[in-house]
């Protein structure tokens, strides 16, 4: 068959999330060109270099092409703009919101959220400080009945920090302790030592009255100044529509679906190119997320790095002159390799499959009603074609 | 082109494996060394959960998958074989080897530690009665048994009640294991929804102090397992003893915090969920390596969780701190990663 | 007048309306019909003669109809658009005229998937709106469908159906202006259990001034036991028993006592329905009960019947 | 496109049983699209016939063919010889397709082994519903682009009847939506509900298949 | 029907074919008669392969695709065990006994159930037929 087949060290990002930053970093760093792209605005973290075109408020409607010619169509200030590389990450990480109806419980100012009490926290002294001083803050985790890693680790940093800079009484309360990433259990000792006190509940009864909150549990109730509930993580609003645009899949909870068990955890999408990066496809805090994106440009180099790609053992071949443009083969392709197209050389129209693209798995081949395609390299018995 | 930099990677186990693969793939020359005459490590004995048709996302299969492609790979690799001595040599390491494959020292310029963990022993949480009562089983053993004997591995043993005891041996700053190891709620509670789908009547109990319970891959199994029955206690045992009445079967005594109780309860298998610790032989290779172990044991490294103090030494895998496979062969990507843009460095 | 039918000079006269319905046998066996008549006379001003009910073959409805003329009743013939095209239509109606039949029902029709012979071809060459227009203009302008001058008179008083009930919700009352325009003179509605809703529908129908071009007669049914309302909620579209009607007939246990008690709860409605503004009548639908409906008739306190001289 | 299913292989088998040299014909055109009667369900249902009769003396012999479009007969001409060797011909085309055989070759028998039900469209891989009868009249500028005669079980041209709840017709409420709740939809959508008002009168059926069946002559295409 | 007996395995390379590989480095060895046909994926499973297996001689088809889920083109087990039942539903109108044909879910790490399964299928259809 064909052999390798020269491609450009050229990258896409898209996203404005801390993992798509650290990925553009590390990628200029092994010498890429990088496209860093985002509907919303980019962070402007010093990273300027000739091989960086950034591209804010930028919105992707359409993508064509395959694993080391993807074609992106953006529509950037009004007009449309059509960018090419090798390799897509995929880094726009996930949506914060508050999830009031599940806590039955709206904001006021004896309830807020973790985010807010972190903006006090930035604002200028003395008021940053004043508004917990000698306060009796009640923390109150897993209620909301989802646990995120996100949300906990910096649930973890605030009691910290409320219990040293501004020198509150801190109650945190639990149903399971989430202490499964590296050094998290010996964080909760270090908060144990700083006088945070640790509660675990069943079924935890909030109230939330005039001047002042209460939680009763399992030891008793505990009066507080001010109750303290994490926000919840969901896939962010765009997911669905940028995984169709993309032509990959979603998982049952609507983040991004990675490959499968198999090659978990490289952040590989269903279609060869396109990555995975941080928050928009798993649970994790930020610095797990920017390591995620390490090893995904990892995985991008593997792929890129020899500057060129190389198909699969065994691909899918279509015989234009039997293909009946019937569409079973794009329908059922799980790493959309293939697409019906003009033959420019035979002036024909017919199904196409992508050699680069193609992971050799013959759906394909076994669905097509005129057996029109074969599986290039794979060796059957005989009495498969028949008697 | 620079001429191809050479790494070495000391251990064939998944971490290994992938850190391997990933820097072959990008024209590095690599060199796997592996004590034991075949590779996959630990994760050789992790056994299939799936239920139903279902795969359980356990990441057992990560190692079949890594198996089949360094048969294909450019990675030389040196099967038992282990590293006798290492000496630095103008900004790279001389390895003298032992066992099989000794022959002259090698050169690299860059080595990647993925040792592994040893399971923790349960015989060291004496009150548990591990290795003198027969019902007293490991999360490991179990795993093990599964491996070797297919699924249907304890349908055939009569069993009507079972416990799995979480922590064991994790989390206990007095025996200088304060960390989670993070793999034992997964794999127990997956265990208890394989035992339960092939003995629906089985009763299931789970005593914790905390349900690890984060992650994708984990969230439908822990729905599940609640949906299915499986009971969770909130609550260890301190001692686990022979049961009077039937020989063959645990007792202990427990309290249910939640349900503010104490309980003594019988069972006929009592699965310990044991963590993971450094291998027994983690000090000599640090000292091979002149590297440091961090307070409970498993290689110091820097804030990226990776480079140690050696410049040209990176650290893969569970050698750094408890981890599922999955995040294992995670790590093992980003360790690649440092490594090759140290090489990268290097050769300017 | 249109037709000089009675319904007509009573609903013209301004009384309030009582018609029921008869279903008559699935086979030409006469005494049945009689029966039923008897049941049923001075109860009601017309009564409704079913055209082959949920596509379950019966004796026809004009046939039924020229039985119950000759034995001193006014009939209603209902007229489905299922099983005849409009040259089978039109000839059906021209000899029902001519037996003296001067009410006319005109509806679509249940498909024949829901009765005894679901593999059957329909026609549905016309829909009820169409069947109404052509049914007008054979009497007002005294042409066919085809065009061709009618040979006699075709007085009839033209009725159609409503069901407040189906979706989409909008449409119903469009629906019934379409059938005002196309000509019809009276409309029967479904049988009515969820009050606000029909309530609602009268309304937005009074609003319209529909009320004033066409009279409106109000469906009702009696229940014969819990099980009958907990089948209509499963298997009949369109229309439901509110809950509070299902406790009450639960309460009033099985047999005898729960059909007393569907017999109050009618007569109840049909009190109801009278002080709804637009409502100029009630449609008893007693499906194989024809006994109910003189005790319902005497409870709602509408006997005797207007009887009018000429 | 025309879309058909392959017949019942009990009911196929029932009708074959009796011959012993069998040609299986398939289409490479609208029955291949809906995967009921192309090349590869002709390999199938041999391969089915040759195991359900391997036992049987004299052996059955199946000759396995796929043409272009089966009612085309220039396609057809390549199967003479093989045709006039068979006993019986198992055709998986449409019923166009049988009957062309039949005109082309009057002496064969030839056998459907797939029913052909409608002209529809995929709604996605592997389901079909139908979208057009061939009135031979289109209507559809006046229904918002939704077509009753087709879609509306008693094709009403003044719906919805009172059967119609929650957007289901009440004949077939898991796989039929209320035509009309789709009409009155997309009109609400276009602001063009006004339309519903005129009575829609009744339509001239001649031009449909109550008229006798119809044919159509090009006279520019005919000399 | 082919003279000598033979029973058709059709596996999927990643899950069944590295259990195999597993048990071929621990000296076990498919039965004789047992022919290992190894797929790329689950998904390129033709229900033609099966019925060209039976018409080729097989006493038994075994089809082995990963468990769901696990699939390394996510719905190739699908499509596999999908195949298969479409065949069985036809095995009695084609005269072969319906336990002819059989689907299973298998993962890498299940060497032991993979050699059992295979051992038993050959006990059940061919070992009577006698050695």
């Amino acid at each position: 068959m064909s052999q390798a087949t020269p491609v450009a060290k050229q990258v896409l990002v898209l996203g404005a999330s801390s993992e798509a930053a650290r990925a553009v970093k590390e990628l200029l760093a092994l010498g890429y060109k990088v496209l860093w792209v985002s509907g919303d605005e980019l962070p402007s973290n010093g990273l300027d270099s000739p091989a960086l075109a950034k591209y804010a408020n930028c919105r992707l409607y359409a993508l064509e092409g395959h694993v080391g010619r993807f074609v992106s169509h953006f529509l950037h200030q009004g007009q449309r703009l059509a960018l090419s590389t090798s390799a897509i990450i995929v880094a726009t990480g996930n949506e914060r919101y508050f999830p009031a109806e599940r806590y039955g419980l709206e904001l006021s100012s004896l309830v807020w959220t973790t985010s807010q009490v972190k903006e006090q926290l930035k604002k200028p002294l003395p008021q940053s400080v004043l508004a917990f001083r000698d306060k009796r803050i009640l923390l109150l985790l897993d209620w909301s009945g989802e646990t995120s890693k996100e949300l906990v680790s910096e649930s973890f940093s605030l009691a910290g920090e409320l219990c040293e800079r501004c020198r509150s009484e801190v109650y945190f309360f639990y149903r399971d302790l989430t202490v499964d990433s590296p050094g998290w259990e010996q964080r909760t000792r270090e908060l144990r030592d700083k006088g945070v006190v640790f509660c675990r509940y069943g079924e935890p009864e909030v109230t939330v009255g005039e001047a002042a909150v209460s939680i009763s549990y399992l030891e008793g109730t505990v009066e507080g100044d001010l109750l303290v509930l994490p926000e919840a993580v969901r896939p962010r609003g765009d997911t669905a529509e940028l995984a169709e645009i993309l032509q990959v899949r979603l998982g049952e909870d609507g983040y991004f679906q990675e490959l499968n068990i198999r090659k978990y955890r490289a952040g590989l999408s269903a279609r060869k190119g396109i990555f995975f990066a941080g928050r928009c496809h798993m649970d994790c805090d930020a610095s797990e997320a920017e390591s995620d994106a390490l090893q995904v440009v990892a995985a991008v180099d593997a792929l890129l790095g020899q500057g060129a790609l190389e198909p699969e053992e065994v691909i899918a071949y279509v015989d234009p002159s039997k293909c009946i443009r019937c569409l079973t083969c794009v329908r059922t392709c799980p790493h959309a390799a293939v697409q019906v197209v003009e033959y420019e050389d035979m002036d024909v129209v017919a199904a196409r499959v992508d050699e680069l693209a193609c992971w050799g798995c013959g759906a394909c081949a076994s669905n097509c009603p005129v057996q029109a395609i074969e599986m290039v390299g794979q060796e059957m018995p005989a009495w498969v074609q028949g008697v | 082109m620079r001429e191809h930099p050479s790494v070495i990677v000391v251990g064939g186990g998944i971490a290994g494996l992938t850190a391997a693969l990933n820097l072959a793939e990008r024209g590095a020359h690599v060199t796997l060394v592996e004590r034991d005459s075949v590779l996959g490590g630990n994760a050789r004995t992790v056994c299939c959960k799936a239920i139903a048709g279902e795969c359980q996302l356990c990441g057992g299969c990560l190692l079949g998958e890594r198996l089949e492609l360094i048969v294909s790979s450019p990675v030389e690799l040196l099967l038992e074989t282990s590293v006798a001595r290492v000496e630095r040599d103008n900004g790279g390491f001389l390895v003298y080897l032992e066992g099989a494959e000794k022959s002259s020292p090698l050169r690299a310029q860059a080595v990647i530690l993925a040792t592994g963990f040893d399971h923790v022993d349960a015989h060291t949480k004496g009150p548990y009665g591990y290795g003198i009562l027969p019902s007293v089983t490991t999360g490991e053993e179990m795993e093990r048994k599964i491996k070797e004997e297919g699924q249907g591995a304890y349908d055939a043993l009569g069993l009507h009640k079972v416990a799995f005891i979480q922590c064991v041996g994790s989390r206990d700053e007095h025996v200088g294991r304060g960390y989670c190891s993070q793999v034992c709620c997964r794999y127990a509670l997956r265990l208890a929804r394989l035992l339960k789908a092939r003995q629906p009547e089985l009763e299931i109990t789970i005593f914790k102090m905390d349900i690890q319970n984060s992650g994708r891959d984990f969230q439908k199994t822990w729905q599940a397992a609640q949906e299915e029955g499986i009971r969770i206690v909130a609550g260890l045992p301190a001692v686990i003893r022979r049961s009077s009445e039937e020989p063959r079967r645990a007792t202990f005594v427990y309290d249910d915090i939640l349900a503010g109780q104490i309980v003594q309860e019988d069972f006929d298998l009592v699965v310990l969920s044991v963590g993971m610790q450094p291998r027994r032989d983690a000090e000599q290779v640090a000292e091979l390596f002149g590297i440091n172990q961090d307070r409970y044991g498993f290689f110091a490294v820097g804030d990226d969780l990776i480079s140690t103090i050696v410049p040209g030494v990176f650290v893969a895998g569970t050698c750094q701190a408890p981890r599922s496979m999955a995040e294992a062969a995670a790590h093992a990507q980003q360790a690649a990663e440092a490594c090759y843009r140290y090489l990268q460095e290097l050769a300017l | 007048m249109k037709s000089g039918s009675k319904l007509e000079r009573i609903l013209a006269s301004g009384a309030f309306a009582v018609t029921a319905e008869l279903g008559p046998p699935k086979g030409p066996d006469v005494s049945v019909v009689m029966r039923k008549m008897e049941l049923l006379r001075g109860v009601c001003d017309a009564i409704n003669v079913t055209d082959n009910q949920t596509a379950i073959v019966r004796l026809s409805s004009a046939a039924t109809c020229a039985l119950l003329h000759q034995n001193g009743l006014e009939p209603v013939m209902q007229m489905t658009c299922r099983d005849r095209n409009r040259l089978a239509i039109q000839s059906d109606i021209f000899g029902a005229v001519a037996l003296g039949i001067r009410n006319l029902l005109c509806l679509t029709g249940d498909h024949q998937v829901f009765g005894n012979h679901p593999t059957a071809k329909n026609v549905y060459d016309l829909d009820s709106i169409q069947l109404i227009q052509m049914v007008a203009r054979m009497r007002d302008e005294s042409v066919t469908a085809g065009g061709d001058p009618v040979e006699g008179e075709v007085p009839l008083f033209i009725g159609g159906a409503a069901n407040p009930f189906g979706d989409p919700f909008e449409m119903r009352v469009i629906r019934l202006a379409k059938k005002v325009a196309a000509g019809v003179d009276f409309i029967q509605t479904q049988c009515i259990f969820d009050l606000p809703r029909f309530r609602e529908w009268m309304k937005r129908v009074v609003d319209q001034g529909l009320h004033e071009k066409v009279y409106i007669l109000a469906g009702v049914m009696p229940l014969k036991s819990v099980g009958a309302a907990r089948y209509i909620n499963r298997n009949v579209p369109g229309f439901s028993v509110p809950n509070s009607i299902i406790k009450r007939m639960r309460a009033a246990g099985k047999g005898k006592k729960a059909r007393e008690e569907g017999i109050k709860i009618c007569a109840e409605m049909i009190q109801e329905l009278r002080e709804i503004e637009g409502v100029r009548g009630v449609h008893i639908m007693a499906v194989e009960w024809e006994e109910a409906i003189r005790p319902i008739v005497e409870r709602a306190g509408l006997l005797p019947r207007p009887s009018l001289e000429d | 496109m025309i879309v058909a299913e392959r017949k019942p292989l009990s009911e196929i088998i029932a009708k074959v049983e009796g011959y012993n040299r069998l040609l299986i014909v398939g289409c490479n055109t609208c029955v291949a699209v809906c995967q009921a009667g192309g090349e590869k369900e002709v390999a199938m249902l041999a391969a089915a016939l040759r195991l359900r009769f391997r036992d049987r003396q004299p052996a059955m012999e199946i000759i396995e063919r796929s043409v272009e479009r089966q009612c085309e007969e220039e396609f057809n001409q390549v199967l003479a010889e093989d045709i006039a060797h068979a006993e019986a011909v198992l055709s998986m085309a449409c019923g166009v397709g049988v009957q062309t055989l039949v005109e082309q070759f009057p002496d064969a028998i030839v056998l459907p082994a797939v029913n052909t039900k409608f002209m529809g469209r995929p709604e996605e891989r592997g389901v079909w519903s139908e979208r057009c009868i061939g009135c031979g009249n289109c209507v559809l500028d006046k229904f918002g682009g939704i077509c009753p005669i087709t879609r509306c079980a008693k094709s009403l041209l003044n719906g919805p009847c009172g059967g119609s709840e929650n957007g289901r017709c009440e004949v077939d409420p898991e796989n039929l939506e209320c035509a009309w709740q789709l009409i009155y939809d997309r009109l609400a959508r276009l602001g063009q509900l006004d339309r519903l008002l005129e009575i829609e009168p009744p339509k001239d059926w001649s031009t449909a298949r109550y008229g006798g069946p119809r044919k159509i002559v090009r006279k520019d295409m005919v000399l | 029907m082919g003279d000598h007996q033979k029973i058709v395995v059709m596996a999927c390379k990643h899950s069944a074919g590295e259990a195999l590989r597993e048990l071929q480095r621990e000296g076990w060895a498919l039965p004789d008669g047992v022919e290992w046909v190894e797929l790329p994926c689950g998904g390129s499973l033709d229900e033609l392969h099966i019925l060209r297996a039976f018409e080729a001689g097989a006493a038994a088809v075994l089809v082995l695709a990963c468990y769901h889920g696990a699939c390394r083109s996510l719905d190739g087990s699908r499509w596999a065990e999908k195949r298969v039942q479409a065949i069985q539903e036809m095995l009695a109108e084609i005269g072969i006994e319906q336990d002819r044909l059989e689907f299973r879910n298998i993962a890498p790490t299940m060497p032991a159930d993979l050699a059992s399964w295979v051992e038993a299928l050959h006990r059940r259809v061919l070992a009577p037929a006698g050695e």
